[in-house]
C-alpha cells in the first residue's frame, strides 16, 4: 500500500463524516454538532490531499489556503445576522466558480484525454458557471444591491432556450474535438445563462434558488470528481446534490409552490395579472404539502363548520392547535354565528375538545386581523366563508357577514367533495388563488397533518 | 481497461450516494431551512480537495493559476459557510431556550 | 323615531322584549328608547340599568303605546293595547298568526304595520333576527335542566366503589334546533342519547353532537322550502310510534319537539308507550304549548302518571332563562330594526321588496298583506 | 340473621337504607331481609320490586325493628325507634355523634351496638361502604344541577346570530369529593369554574378537573390523618374571605361544600360579598344543614336578597336524586355487611380489633367504646 | 468497453433496484411490489453474471439452477401458512452454505491469492458455516422436529467462547499459511458454533433468530463479493446484512426484549427461576420501545388513575385507544371504583374525550381476562393497581380488590417520577418482571407514543 | 496496485451500502416483520452470483462442484424465498381487505 490507499481511507472516513453531518443538521437538536463534524470530515479530506505525491508546491498552496480562510472568516463573522443569506448566496457562487476552475485547470493540465473525462470537465464548467453568476445574481437581489422584483423582458424564455441549446452542442464539440475556443465558449455562455436564469426570479424566491444552486455547486464538485478521479469529491458532491434537491423541494412546499413554479413562474406573473376567478378551478393539495406549509406558518386561524361536527373532528383539531403552538404559531378559531346547524353547535364541540374560551374569536374580532394569518384552515365550513356574500348581491346570502378567509395568505378548505353547504351555494373561495382543498373526511385529514407533525 | 472498472465503480459509488442523499434529509423544521442549506453548502467547498491539487502540482502551468485561484475561493466556501452555519445554529438554540 | 317596550302583561312571561344592551344599540342608531317601568324585573335587568344605556323609563303604559312609532314586545298584545296604537305605527312581536286571525284584522283595521317573528324566513341571511332560533335554542337547554332537576337519578355514568351508575337514557324526538340543544346538553350531562326525526338531514345533526340516530323507514319524508317538517301521512306517524315504543320504554328521559309549522304537533306518544316506561321516568314536552306531542301532557303542568312517569308540559320553556332568553331575543329586534333602519329619516323602512319583510309582515296600511293570511 | 330496613320517619328523607338490589346481595349471603312497606315510595322502588329480589314486606314497623338482630336505616332513629330494638341488636345509619350525646347514651345503655355511618374511616379499603363519600358525590352534582335550575341565565357559552352568551362563571368553594362532582358537573355544562380549598393537594385536584384553582396564601394549613381539613385561625379565614370577595362577586354561581369534621362549618361568605354579587346570581350552600358557609342562608329554604341574590341552603341535596342516592347508599350497607359477615354462622361479625369498625362503632354491649365519644 | 463493463451497469441497475425492494418491503402498501423489484434485480444479476467469458459450462449451470428453482419453488407453494417461517428459516441456512461453498470452491480454484482476498474467504465461511447450521437449528426447533426449549448445558457459555476463539485463531493461521486443513477446521468449527449458539434459545426467540442470521447470510454473500470482487454480491449482501440488523432489533423490541437478552437469555433462564421480586428495581423503557410492543399487540387494557387526570392526558388517551384498534388491537378500560379523587373521575373525564361506554369495563368483568391481555397501559395510577391490596397482609389497603395488572404480558406504567400515590404506598407491581415504567407527564409520553404510531 | 485501488473502492462501495441499509428500514409495522424478513432473505441469496461463476468454469476442479451445488442451494434460497414472501404478502393483502 502506498500513500494513495491511506489517502482513499481517509476519504472514505471523510465521506462517513459527511453523512453524518447531512443527518444531523436535520434535526435541531443535532443540527450544531452535524454542522462541527462535517467540518471535520473537511478538514480530513484536506490534510489528507496534502499527501499526494504529486502535491509539491506547498508554498503557494498555504499561501492560497490562508488567503481563502482569513476572507471567509471574517465576512462570516462579521456579517449581521440579517445578512447571512446572501452571503451563503455568495459563497455558494464561489464553490462554484472554484468547480469551475478545477475543471478549467485540468483541461490546461491534461490536453489529451479520454472521452469521459472530457465529458466531466464539461459538466463541471457547465454546471460549476452557473452555479456561479445564479449565486452571484441571488447575491445581489438578496442584499438589495440589485431590485428583488422579477426583471422581465419579452421573449427571455425563448433566449434561455437558446442559449442552454447551444451550450449542448458546444459539448459535443468540446468532447469531439476537446478544443480551447469551445472551452471558452462554454465557459462564458454558462455564465450568461446563470445570470439569465436567475434574472426573472422575484426575491422573495431566493431562499430556495440558493438551496437549488448549492444542490448545483454539489453536483459540480461531483462532476470535477470524475474529472479527477477523486471518491471524496464524488461521495460529498453527490450527497449534496441530492439533499440539496430535496431540501429544494421542502422549501418550495413550505411556501405553498411547486418548483416549476418558482423556476418559471417570474415568466408567468408577466403576463397574469390580477384576474378575478371567480371562475378557475379547485386546486387540491396533498396533506404532506400542507403539512410543510403549516410547519412554516406563524399565524394560524381555524374556521369550523357544520364538516367538522360532521366528522366529529373537534377532538383532533385541538391536537393539531396545540401542536401548531407548540411549533411557535399563534392559533385562533373564528367561530361564526351561525356555523353548524344550531346556535352555539361549534362552541359545543370545542368545549367537549377543550379548547380553552381565549382562543375562540367572534367574527368580528377576527376579520380585521385575517390578512395578517399565514394560514386558514377551513374546517368543514362553507357557507359562513363564502365570499359571495359580500361581493355578489344576486346571492342568497348577500348582505350575511362572513368570516373573510380570503384575505388570509393561504387557505386550506378541509371537505370531502364538491358538496355545497346548507344553503346549497357554489363558493368562490374555493377557487381562488391562494386557497387550496383538502378533500376527505376533516377527522381523517386533520389526523393524517397531526401524523406530519409528529414523524 | 482497469481505469475504467475504476471509473464504473466511481459511479457506483456515485449511484449510491445518491440514494444516501435522498434518504438523508426526510422532513426538516422550517427553521433548520437556513442553516441546512447553509451548512450542506460549506460542504459543496469539497472542491477543495479538486482545487488543492490542481494549485499544488510543480509544473508551472496556466493551470496552475487557476487552481491557485480556486484554492482561494473554495477556501472562502469552506471556512466562510461552516462559521456563518456554526453561528446561525448558535443563535437558534439560545432562541430556544 | 320613538320605540316603546312595554312590560309584559302574561303572568307566564319572564322576559322582556329589549334589555339594556339593545337599548344601548337602538340609542345608537338614534332611536328614542322607552320602556315601561318594570320590565325586566323578571329578567334580572333592574329599571336603572335601562336607563344607565339610555332608556327612558315610562311608568303610564298606555301613554308609552300611544306615543310610540315601534312597539316591540314578546307576547301578543291584547285588545286593550291594540286599541291604544296609533294607526301607522309598527308593531314586533310573537304573533301567532294561524290561530289569531282576530287579531289580525285588528291590526288590520287599525292601520298597524305588524310583523309576526315567527313568520321570519329562516334564511341564513335572517338568521339574525329569528327569534324562533333563539329562543327554541333555549328551550332545549332548558328542557334538559329541568328534567336533571325533577329526575331522582343522575346523568352521568359513575364507577364508583358502590357501585356503577349507569348513564342515563335519553331520546330526543324532533331534531329541531330545540332538539339539537337539548341533545347538546343531555350529551354534555353524560347521558346516552338517541334521536329521531322525519327530516334524514336532521339525523346527520344528531350525529353531528354525538347522539345516535334511530333510523326509521318511513318511506317518503320531506321537509318545505323553509325548512320546515311536512305533516305525515297517519300510515307513517302509526309506523313511527311503534318503532320508538322499544327506545321510549328503556329511556330514563324523553324530550319531544316535533312541531309542524302552522299546525297542531303530531301526537307520537301514546298513552300505552307511556304506560311502558319506567318509573321514575321523564317526559318533557316542547310542543306542549300548542297541544303536545304526548298523550295526556297538560299543558302548563307537571302530572305524574300512575306509573310514576312524569309529564312535564311548560308552555314557556325559554322564559326559565329569562336573562339570557331576553338577552337574544332583544339583539334579534335590534338587529332586525338595525337591518331595516334608514340612517338618514332615522326610521324603521318598511322596504316591501325585502324577502325577509316579505315573509312576516302580515298587515300594513289597513290591510292584510301577507299572502297566507289574506282570505 | 334478620335484617330490617325501616320506612324513613323524616319527612325531608326521600331516601331509603335497601333497594332491591342490596336486598338481592344481603339474601346472596343468606341474610333474611324484611322492609317495611312504602319504604322505597319516594325513591321509585314499589314494594313489589323488594318483593321481587327476595325481602318481605312488613307493615308492622315496630314488629319489624324489634323482631331484627341487625336494622339499617338512613337517618338517625327517633327515641321511639330506639326503644323498641332489642338488646343486642346491630343498628347502622347516620347518627351525627357529634351532636347526638343522648341518642349515644340510650344506644349504649339499651346494650345497642350503634355504627355511625358518619364515622367509617375514609381509607381507600373502607371506600366501598363509605356513604358520606357516595352521598356527597351526589350532592355535588345536584347543588348544579339545582341551580342551573334556578338560574336565568344558562351555563355553556354560545356564539349565536343574536350574540354571544359567555359562559357562567362558577366558584367552588372547598373542594372535597362534593366539591370536585360539582367542579365536574359545571364544567360538564360549559361553564368556567374556579375552585378553592385550604388543603394545597385539594388544589391539583380541582385542576385535574379542568378548573382554575384559586390560590391563596394562606400560610400553615393542613389536613387531618383521615384527610380532613383542620380548622383554620381567624386570621387566615379573614385572609380567605377577603381574597374570595371578588371571585364571587364576578361569578354566577358560587357553591360552598366546606365542612369541617365534627363542627360547625365556617362562615366563608359574609353579607358585604354576597351584596357584591350581580344580580340573579345563586349560591349554593351544601353545608347548610350544619349552619352553612354563607351569611343570611337559611337552612332548609330558598331565599333571594335584596340585591337578587339567590341563596340555597336545603338540607337534602343528594335525596333529590333520591334513586341513585339510594342504590349507592344501599350498597355501602351491603357492602358493609358483606365486609363483615361471617359465612358459617351467617351472621355480621363485630370484629373489633378491625380498623374500621373501631373507627365506627359508637357503643356495644352496654357501652360507650369510641375513643372520641368516651368521655 | 468490454462485456465486463456491460454486466457491471447491469450490477449497478440490479443494486438500485434491491434498494428499492428493501425500501418497499418496509411498508405495508408496497411491500409486495418491492419483493417483485427486488426479485428482477435477482434475476437481472443472474443474466448478466451469465454473460461472462469466464463462465462456459452451460449444462452444469442449467442442471443446478433447474433443480434449485424446482425444489425451491415446490417447497415454497407446498408450505401451509403455518410453516412459513420454518421454511424461510431453511432456505436462509441454504444461502449461507451457499455463500460458505463459494468461498471454499474459490479456494479450491486459486490457491495462491493475496491476504484480503484469504480475510474475505475466512469471513465468508465463517459466516456463512454458523449461519448454515444455526438456520438449521433454527428451522427444527421452529418445525418441531426438536424441543422448542432452550437446550442448556453447564459451562455452555464457556465452550463457545473457546469455540469462538479457536475460530479467530485458525483464521490467523489460514490467512498466515493459506493451509487446507485450516480451512476445513474453520468450516467445521463454524458450523459447530451455528449449532451451539442456536440451541440455548428458545423457540419463542426464532424469528429474531432467523432476521439475525438473514443478516449474517447477508453479510456472508457481502463477504463472498471480496472474494470475488464482485460489485452486487457487496451491495446487496451489505444492504441485508445491515437492514436486516436493523430489523432484528426492531423485532426484539416488540418483544420488549434487548438482543443481548435474546442471544444469551436462555443461559440467565436456567439460573434465575421464578424470584418473585418484592424487591429488585424499576425499569424504565424508552417511548420509542414502548411504541415497538404496543404495534405489535392484540389486545390492550388502559388502567386510568388519578394521574391522567392530573395530567389531563383524557384526549390523547382516547386518540391513541383509536389509532391501537385500527392497527388491530383490541382495546378496553379498566375502571377501578376508587380510581382518581371523586367517585366516577374517570367516566367525567373519558367522557369528555369521548370513550364509547362499550370499552369502559368494571374492575370485576376485566381482572378474568387480565391474562390475554398482552399490555397494560397504567396511566397515573398507583393504589388501583398496587399488588399489595392482594399479597400484603401488612398492608394498609390488603383486602382492597385492585386491578390485576400485574398479569397482562407486559405492563406499562405511566409516571412522572417515583411518587407513591394517595395511599403513600410502595408499589410492588413497578418492580415486576413484566412492568416498565415510562417516566413524565402521561399526557406528554402519551403523545409521545401517538406520534411514534404516526411516523 | 489497481487492484488495491479497485478493492478500496469496493470497500467503499461496502461502507456506502451499509449506511443505506440503515436508513431504509426505519419503523416496520409487526405484521410486515417475517415478510420483510423473508424478503431479504430471497435477497442474500445474492451469492448465487457466485454460485454461477464457480459453477460455470471451464476446469473441471472439485471448486466446480461445490459451485454446482452452490448453485442448487442458493437458488432454492432464491426462488424458494421469492414465492414463499409473496405467498405471505398476498395473505396479508386479503387480510387487509
Ligand atoms: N347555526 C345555526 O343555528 C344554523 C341552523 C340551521 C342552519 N344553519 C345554516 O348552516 C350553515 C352553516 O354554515 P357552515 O359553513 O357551518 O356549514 P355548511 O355551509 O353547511 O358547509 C358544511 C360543509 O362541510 C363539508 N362536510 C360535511 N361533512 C364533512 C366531513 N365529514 N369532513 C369534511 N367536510 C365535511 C360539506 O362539504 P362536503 O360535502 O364536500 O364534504 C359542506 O360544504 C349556514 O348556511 C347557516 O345558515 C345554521
Ligand atoms: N375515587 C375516590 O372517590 C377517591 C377519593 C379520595 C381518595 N381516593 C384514593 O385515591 C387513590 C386512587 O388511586 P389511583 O391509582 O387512581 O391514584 P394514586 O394511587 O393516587 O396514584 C396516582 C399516580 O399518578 C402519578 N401521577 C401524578 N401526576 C401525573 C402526571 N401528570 N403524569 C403521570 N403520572 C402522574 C403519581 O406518580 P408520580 O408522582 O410519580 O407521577 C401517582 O403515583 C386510591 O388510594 C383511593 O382510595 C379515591
Ligand atoms: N336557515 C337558517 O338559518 C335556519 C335557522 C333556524 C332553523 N333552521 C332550520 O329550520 C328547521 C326547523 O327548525 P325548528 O327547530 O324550528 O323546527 P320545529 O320546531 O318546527 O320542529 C322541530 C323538529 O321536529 C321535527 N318533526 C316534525 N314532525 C315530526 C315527527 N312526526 N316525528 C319526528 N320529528 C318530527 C321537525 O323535523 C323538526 O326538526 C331545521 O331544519 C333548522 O335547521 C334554519
Ligand atoms: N381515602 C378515601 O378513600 C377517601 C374517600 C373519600 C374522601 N376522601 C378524602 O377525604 C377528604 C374530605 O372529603 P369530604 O368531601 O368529605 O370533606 P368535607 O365534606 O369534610 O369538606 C369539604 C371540603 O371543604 C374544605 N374546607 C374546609 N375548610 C375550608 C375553608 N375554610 N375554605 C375552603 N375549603 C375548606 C375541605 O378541605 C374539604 O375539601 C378529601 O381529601 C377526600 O379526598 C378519601
Amino acid at each position: 500500500m502506498d500513500e494513495k490507499q491511506y489517502i482513499d481511507l481517509a476519504y472514505i472516513v471523510a465521506s462517513i463524516l459527511f453523512i453524518f453531518g447531512i443527518k444531523m443538521l436535520g434535526k435541531a437538536e443535532t443540527a450544531r454538532k452535524g454542522n462541527l463534524l462535517s467540518s471535520v470530515g473537511m478538514l480530513l479530506a484536506m490534510v489528507a490531499t496534502l499527501f499526494y505525491k504529486e502535491v509539491i508546491d506547498y508554498k503557494l498552496l498555504i499561501a492560497g489556503v490562508a488567503v481563502g480562510t482569513i476572507i471567509g472568516w471574517i465576512w462570516a463573522v462579521k456579517v449581521k445576522m440579517t445578512g447571512m443569506p446572501e452571503l451563503v448566496a455568495l459563497f455558494n457562487g464561489f464553490g462554484g466558480l472554484a468547480s469551475l476552475l478545477v475543471g478549467w485547470a485540468e483541461f490546461e493540465f491534461h490536453k489529451n484525454t479520454d472521452t469521459v473525462t472530457l465529458f466531466a470537465i464539461y459538466s463541471t464548467i457547465l454546471i460549476g458557471g452557473i452555479t456561479f453568476t445564479g449565486s452571484f445574481i441571488a447575491y445581489l437581489k438578496l442584499a438589495g444591491k440589485m431590485s428583488g422584483r422579477p426583471t422581465l423582458f419579452p421573449g427571455q424564455k425563448a433566449i434561455n432556450a437558446v442559449i442552454f441549446l447551444i451550450l449542448l452542442g458546444l459539448g459535443g464539440v468540446y468532447i469531439f474535438q476537446n478544443s480551447a475556443w469551445s472551452l471558452y465558449a462554454i465557459i462564458a455562455l454558462s455564465l450568461l445563462l446563470g445570470v439569465m436564469g436567475v434574472l426573472p426570479i422575484g426575491g422573495g424566491d431566493m431562499p430556495v434558488i440558493i438551496a437549488f444552486l448549492n444542490s448545483f455547486s454539489g453536483l459540480a464538485g461531483a462532476a470535477a470528481g470524475f474529472v479527477i478521479l477523486n471518491k471524496v469529491l464524488i461521495v460529498a458532491g453527490c450527497l449534496v446534490g441530492t439533499s440539496g434537491i430535496i431540501l429544494t423541494i421542502i422549501m418550495c412546499k413550505a411556501m405553498n409552490r411547486t418548483f416549476g413554479n418558482v423556476l418559471f413562474g417570474g415568466f408567468g406573473a408577466a403576463g397574469g395579472g390580477g384576474s378575478k376567478g371567480v371562475e378557475g378551478e379547485m386546486k387540491g393539495v396533498s396533506v404532506e404539502d400542507a403539512y410543510y406549509v403549516l410547519e412554516a406558518a406563524q399565524n394560524v386561524v381555524f374556521i369550523p363548520g357544520y364538516g367538522m361536527a360532521v366528522a366529529q373532528a373537534q377532538h383532533v383539531v385541538k391536537e393539531l392547535a396545540v401542536m401548531l403552538e407548540k411549533n411557535g404559531a399563534e392559533v385562533r378559531f373564528a367561530i361564526h354565528p351561525v356555523a353548524g346547524r344550531m346556535p352555539g353547535h361549534m362552541n359545543v364541540l370545542l368545549a367537549e375538545a377543550d379548547v380553552p374560551y381565549e382562543q375562540l374569536c367572534e367574527m368580528d374580532a377576527i376579520n380585521p386581523m385575517m390578512n395578517q394569518v399565514d394560514v386558514a384552515m377551513v374546517i368543514g365550513a362553507n357557507d359562513v366563508v363564502n365570499p359571495a356574500a359580500a361581493d355578489d348581491p344576486s346571492s342568497p346570502i348577500y348582505g350575511m357577514p362572513i368570516i373573510k378567509a380570503y384575505e388570509a395568505r393561504t387557505v386550506f378548505a378541509l371537505k370531502r367533495g364538491k358538496g355545497s353547504g346548507f344553503s346549497g351555494l357554489e363558493n368562490a373561495l374555493f377557487f381562488r388563488e391562494n386557497c387550496r382543498m383538502i378533500y376527505g373526511d376533516a377527522k381523517e385529514t386533520i389526523s393524517a397533518l397531526i401524523a406530519q407533525f409528529k414523524s | 481497461m482497469e481505469n475504467l472498472e475504476i471509473l464504473i465503480l466511481l459511479f457506483f459509488v456515485f449511484t449510491l450516494s445518491a440514494f444516501l442523499g435522498f434518504e438523508l434529509i426526510q422532513k426538516v423544521p422550517s427553521q433548520l431551512h437556513t442553516p441546512l442549506m447553509s451548512g450542506s453548502n460549506a460542504i459543496s467547498g469539497i472542491t477543495i480537495v479538486g482545487a488543492l491539487l490542481a494549485c499544488g502540482v510543480a509544473d508551472a502551468n496556466f493551470g496552475k493559476w487557476l487552481g491557485f485561484a480556486a484554492v482561494v475561493l473554495a477556501m472562502i466556501n469552506v471556512v466562510g459557510g461552516y462559521v456563518v452555519t456554526d453561528r446561525m445554529l448558535g443563535m437558534f438554540k439560545k432562541k430556544g431556550k | 323615531m320613538k320605540i316603546f317596550a312595554p312590560k309584559e302583561s302574561d303572568s307566564i312571561e319572564t322576559r322582556a322584549a329589549l334589555d339594556p344592551a339593545a337599548v344601548k344599540k337602538l340609542v345608537g342608531l338614534g332611536a328614542e328608547v322607552s320602556v315601561e317601568t318594570g320590565i325586566g324585573g323578571r329578567c334580572d335587568h333592574p329599571d336603572a340599568s335601562y336607563q344607565e344605556t339610555g332608556a327612558t323609563i315610562i311608568s303610564d303604559r298606555a301613554a308609552g303605546i300611544s306615543g310610540a312609532d315601534l312597539v316591540v314586545r314578546v307576547r301578543k298584545p291584547s285588545s286593550e293595547d291594540v286599541a291604544l296604537l296609533r294607526s301607522g305605527t309598527i308593531h314586533i312581536s310573537f304573533l301567532d298568526p294561524f290561530h289569531e286571525s282576530s287579531l289580525i284584522s285588528e291590526f288590520a283595521s287599525r292601520g298597524i304595520s305588524a310583523i309576526s317573528l315567527e313568520m321570519i324566513p329562516r334564511s341564513t341571511l335572517a338568521q339574525k333576527m329569528d327569534a324562533i332560533s333563539s329562543q327554541a335554542n333555549l328551550a332545549g337547554y332548558v328542557a334538559v335542566i329541568l328534567a336533571a332537576d325533577r329526575m331522582t337519578t343522575i346523568f352521568p355514568m359513575m364507577m364508583t366503589p358502590a357501585g356503577t351508575i349507569s348513564p342515563a337514557k335519553v331520546f330526543v324526538l324532533g331534531i329541531g334546533v330545540a332538539g339539537l340543544q337539548a341533545i347538546a346538553t343531555a350529551k354534555r350531562l353524560g347521558a346516552r342519547v338517541t334521536a329521531f326525526d322525519v327530516r334524514p338531514e336532521a339525523l346527520e345533526q344528531a350525529e353531528s353532537l354525538g347522539a345516535k340516530a334511530l333510523r326509521i323507514d318511513l318511506g317518503e319524508t320531506g321537509s318545505t322550502a323553509q325548512g320546515y317538517a311536512k305533516e305525515l301521512t297517519p300510515e307513517q306517524i302509526a309506523k313511527q310510534i311503534a318503532a320508538q315504543a322499544k327506545v321510549c320504554a328503556e329511556s330514563d328521559l324523553v324530550i319531544t319537539t316535533a312541531k309542524v309549522f302552522g299546525r297542531k304537533p303530531p301526537i307520537l306518544i301514546k298513552a300505552d308507550v307511556v304506560a311502558q316506561m319506567k318509573h321514575g321516568s321523564v317526559i318533557v314536552d316542547l310542543a306542549a304549548e300548542t297541544g303536545g306531542n304526548v298523550e295526556g301532557i297538560v299543558p302548563g303542568e307537571e302530572v305524574l302518571t300512575d306509573n310514576g312517569v312524569r309529564l312535564i308540559g311548560l308552555a314557556n320553556y325559554e322564559g326559565r332563562v329569562a336573562k339570557h332568553a331576553t338577552q337574544v331575543l332583544a339583539a334579534n329586534f335590534a338587529n332586525m330594526i338595525e337591518h331595516f333602519w334608514d340612517a338618514e329619516s332615522k326610521t324603521f323602512a318598511l322596504r316591501r321588496d325585502d324577502e325577509i319583510l316579505k315573509g312576516c309582515l302580515i298587515t300594513h296600511d289597513g290591510e292584510i298583506v301577507h299572502e297566507r293570511f289574506k282570505s
